[in-house]
């Protein structure tokens, strides 16, 4: 049992942090956030960058012109994204590699019909999914266009993963962002994370990012429907919890639009509403108790 | 990344599957809790079988990962853990085998590993829980001895050990973590009276223990005099990465049972106990893969445990509560009697936050350790 | 308006505390709690003596020789009593005055059947409601003796309420013995109430018990079913959160038998189940929200 | 105890129902959040009506449970609530007519009433945030003059302003919580430049206030020099005891809408939902009767709000924001839509932890002020 990261994980993690710092840094999503800044528009050439660079090509066989990698990459990659807070129909796209023509490459943005919900779809070039009678919302999440559709599609268990993935991304990046204000931000003479309030705080976003991280991670090893499952409620609750306990950190500071946590805390909200609704994991998650009791 | 275990491992495991369904049907039976010298014989002569089985030195001498699955056969076999040598198996004997002198290695590991001697502790004081390091317990030299006066609390097993880890202050001028001292007190030697405490689950699995003028041989000192501190930490940390997994295993175990007995008693229709359950469900598998995480980490890290031994505590001490509180609900107005199921560890789990490191304190270590946030003023 | 006490009222209070104190204080309190002291055993001489003070007549009419107060006075006592941790079937004999003889002064105890648990059934001269198949089980609260039974009596509101006010005494005594340990409890040099740790902990019971003693006072002023369901479910969280909490801030010494804080998360835990369960509470004031909005 | 009213307070509340009944329907249309102007016009024509129909000082003359009858009928029936006269009328007016000249009263407080001024606040800035004693602008003596410079943040209303309640440091050696000195700022005082501040909700509720040798007249200081800090906690208590009145009549009105929104939409079916919603229907009913036993003890102390505004604070602003979690339960998807009810709410009840005080400074309070823990070293 080797339950870390392989030298060619993490080369691929530091390599997909490295492309998405440089192409989505702190700037450009500041920008991108910025109303007057056409909100909706996906970023086409950054699309195709992605493309170049294998993210959608993943996990497709190098025989079809893939990277040939499995789920374990495909997770720290997503993980990368959410960390980011990448925008754009990621997990949409990458499940259509290898289906949809183009989409692998990333000259061909990919939408799919959710749970209820279609992401993406006015700039989508190929829709999956039946999205019928789709109607516009005034998304919550400046960086993610949405259409509110009658039905909803299966999710495909991939999918309910990679979401799962970007949600730990997301607690990640606002427990990295508790942490380095805390320690500089001071108040009665002090770094404010010299007071235990704040430390217990932000070590409580560490336990529930960490332990999320083992059991996405697990998932993406097994691909166990149960692993998903787990995953993805360990996930959403690192993720919206996080970017909440960040923003309380943060005090008046991180309820202005300037500030990205509450782009994360935005995000993950979509992202609990992506998929399944949770409390269908629930179900199924006390299903299997039952089962395994027999 | 990858979850599944080399051959030798796994061949470990069908070993060790193999005699455990030998060995435990040939188990004497269990004594009641209050029988002490009963649970000592009964302790020892199971750690005797692993012993004569081969796998006497499995908490000290295997890799993480052996450790792991031994752990999990065991507790899914339901056999015995190592209760009364637990202190020994896990403490005391990984601090001799580090940082004892070969005698002194020579003198207490092997009578530890054959479950001959059983250990206690003799760690915390009344008013040195949470800030350990002010432990007041004075051991002033004479001649070959050191004479150690004071008194100890939250001592296991203390009715029936041979040995105590003792920490004692050898310098009260220096700083707090200095001039504490690590020595093996015979718990024969005159002056050590033991008095149960009774616990609010209402067992009397703890002692305090009043120590007057005992005299301890100089010879019995592990690490230099004024060195116990550093010596301590090594034991303390030791068992980290493998501590729980035989819990966590227990509580999955548990839950299951849960799912069964409401199923049973008709509360599975109620959504709410349902998804709480589905929700537990979560949580144990998560924690299940923290710790392969952290044995994985341990292992590449040549066994030496890291601070994410805090991070589980943390996560799993609160898990444990939670578990015990839906059992609660499982059972309703039956969660009032102390007959049924669940009802007595309902109470045992509420010190998991409190022992071996408070929750606020394991907050503090991750804060400070992990996260590098600062030292309040 | 005046939502505080009346000086009678305060006068009523500090009466049944004064003779509580010097009746069962934390020395007989722990004596009562030793298993060698014949458990299960109901403190006649006190019972009687509870009985002349007016515990049990205090809503009676004067003309019918009781005290002639109202719920709120009941409230205070009960309050008063949860405080003491006072051993007995206090609602069951105190709802029986006036009905049963006897009970009034004290000279008759009374239990009562309740959600499927009989307390003191032993002990008592008269049963109210059906204990038939009446088991005994090994009760985790050493001063509350139980019997399980096969039906559930309706709960009586004021059984409800008067539950409440004892919860709401038990949250008050917790915070008290919290903040008492708090303020003298030293480590690392300082009192641990001077760590924030502790002291937060000890602000939210206070919060706690604050909020619950506003609702259990207005639904005995008021006697509304929906105010009596909200100081039942806001009393039974302070209770059993507020004794888990003196818990944790006493550390190790909490866990020991001694040390009379288990004994109040025993009795908080026997309370939740003494009436009505807390979903039908919930379920009782969803319906509300329901009605109210049509 | 008692919670009924006395004949005049329920003729006060009869007599405002009628008039409320009447003056409603010929409100002007309200105005956008964005039009600045409109809202100043809408908020302090509406205070002008008041004023002309006797009720222009309910904030201040009246009784506390006068008081708490005013603010529960103007949000039962819809009536605006004090927006731009918000620090007018809750914050700096207060403390002008506690601490002000008879000239100063004679002349900021009629036009507060009356409706024809508005004031904003400038006390926090982006370096004393919950450490207000840390502020730094500065403001140096100059004849008749103060010569302030510095810069403010979350000041709200900035924009349409006549008038700012602002703390400077006076005396810059002095200890934190002395040097301080409470002014009024004329806001078309030449040196002021406002920029408007975007919060998480998307709207521009705030502004950033910075000051470049603004001169304010010494005759505008209220209080003595350096003693801003004993003027202000006057300000900060004031309002405490009533100050949420009309929220809590709002969050229970939102809760009615939650339950029929959900069993509109059959999410009434969950028992988990349905649970949760029965559960803050008991939370805001307790809120509503700690509100009426804070209210009742200011009446009974002469009106001085004690810290019992702090436990209150500190329950309801996690209240708040479970509402509106549990309200995009209730909406599901929908709950991403900032055109559906509820959602913009949801975004605004973040600050509720944060604003007027963090939730963890409010625990300090609570555990120092009323529980008597002592301060950490």
């Amino acid at each position: 049992m080797r339950f870390q990261l392989t030298d060619d994980q993490r080369a691929l993690r530091d390599g997909v942090r490295e492309l998405l710092t440089r192409r989505f840094g702190a700037e450009a999503l500041r920008a991108a956030a910025e109303p007057a800044d056409e909100p909706g528009r996906l970023d086409r050439a950054l699309w195709r960058e992605l493309g170049e660079a294998g993210f959608f090509a993943l996990r497709l066989p190098e025989a079809d012109g893939g990277v040939g990698l499995g789920l374990p990459e495909a997770v720290l990659a997503f993980e990368e994204a959410g960390r980011a807070l990448l925008p754009g129909p990621l997990v949409a796209t990458h499940l259509a590699a290898g289906e949809v023509p183009g989409a692998a490459t990333g000259e061909v943005v990919v939408a799919a019909v959710g749970n209820g919900l279609v992401e993406w779809l006015a700039e989508a070039d190929v829709v999956r999914g039946d999205a019928t009678g789709a109607v516009p919302l005034r998304s919550v999440d400046p960086l993610t266009p949405l259409h509110r559709v009658p039905v909803a599609s299966d999710a495909d268990p991939v999918a309910v993963l990679l979401t799962a993935a970007e949600q730990l991304g997301g607690a990640t990046r606002a427990c990295e962002l508790a942490v380095q204000h805390a320690r500089t931000r001071e108040q009665f003479g002090q770094p404010i994370g010299a007071f235990q309030a704040i430390k217990h705080l932000c070590a409580e976003m560490l336990v529930r990012t960490e332990t999320a991280r083992a059991a996405v991670y697990a998932a993406a090893v097994t691909a166990d429907p149960a692993d998903i499952d787990t995953a993805r409620l360990l996930a959403d609750e690192a993720a919206v919890r996080g970017a909440r306990d960040c923003l309380q950190v943060h005090g008046g500071m991180g309820f202005t639009w300037e500030f990205e946590v509450h782009l994360h805390l935005k995000r993950a909200w979509v992202r609990t509403h992506r998929t399944v609704d949770a409390t269908e994991s629930e179900e199924r998650l006390a299903a299997a108790l039952l089962a395994e009791s027999r | 990344m990858d979850l599944a275990h080399t051959p030798q491992e796994e061949e470990f495991r069908a070993r060790l599957r193999e005699w455990l369904g030998e060995a435990l049907p040939t188990l004497p039976p269990k004594p009641s809790p209050d029988d002490w010298p009963g649970r000592r014989a009964y302790d020892l002569g199971w750690q005797r079988r692993l012993y004569d089985a081969g796998y006497g030195d499995v908490h000290w001498g295997a890799s993480p990962s052996i450790r792991l699955i031994f752990l999990e056969e065991t507790e899914k076999a339901g056999a015995p853990y190592v209760g009364a040598g637990f202190v020994g198996l896990l403490h005391a004997g990984p601090t001799i085998a580090a940082e004892g002198t070969p005698e002194q290695r020579a003198r207490w590991l092997p009578p530890i590993l054959r479950g001959d001697e059983v250990w206690c502790q003799g760690f915390s004081e009344p008013d040195a829980g949470s800030d350990l390091a002010a432990l007041r317990t004075r051991a002033r030299r004479d001649g070959d001895d050191y004479v150690v006066s004071g008194s100890k609390i939250w001592t296991s097993h203390a009715e029936v050990a041979d040995w105590c880890e003792l920490l004692v202050r050898t310098d009260p001028e220096a700083g707090k973590h200095r001039g504490i001292t690590w020595l093996a007190m015979p718990m024969d030697a005159p002056g050590i009276t033991v008095r149960p405490l009774r616990t609010l689950a209402g067992s009397a699995e703890f002692a305090e223990m009043f120590l007057d003028e005992v005299r301890v041989p100089v010879a019995n000192r592990v690490g230099d005099e004024n060195d116990g501190w550093r010596v301590t930490m090594v034991t303390l940390s030791f068992e980290r990465g493998t501590a729980f997994v035989g819990e966590v295993v227990a509580c999955r175990r548990v839950l299951r049972e849960l799912a069964a007995e409401a199923h049973k008693n008709g509360r599975w229709d109620d959504p709410v106990l349902r998804r709480r359950l589905g929700r537990l469900n979560a949580e144990f598998r998560a924690l299940w893969r923290l710790t392969q995480w952290n044995v994985s980490e341990a292992e590449l890290t040549g066994g030496v445990p890291g601070v994410g031994g805090s991070v589980f505590k943390l996560r799993y001490s609160h898990a444990r509560q939670e578990l015990y509180d839906a059992a609660a609900d499982v059972l309703g107005p039956d969660s009032l009697d102390l007959d049924r199921p669940w009802v007595l560890d309902r109470l045992s789990s509420l010190s998991y936050t409190i022992a071996a490191g408070t929750s606020q304190i394991q907050r503090n270590i991750v804060a400070e350790r992990i996260l590098g946030l600062p030292k309040g003023r």
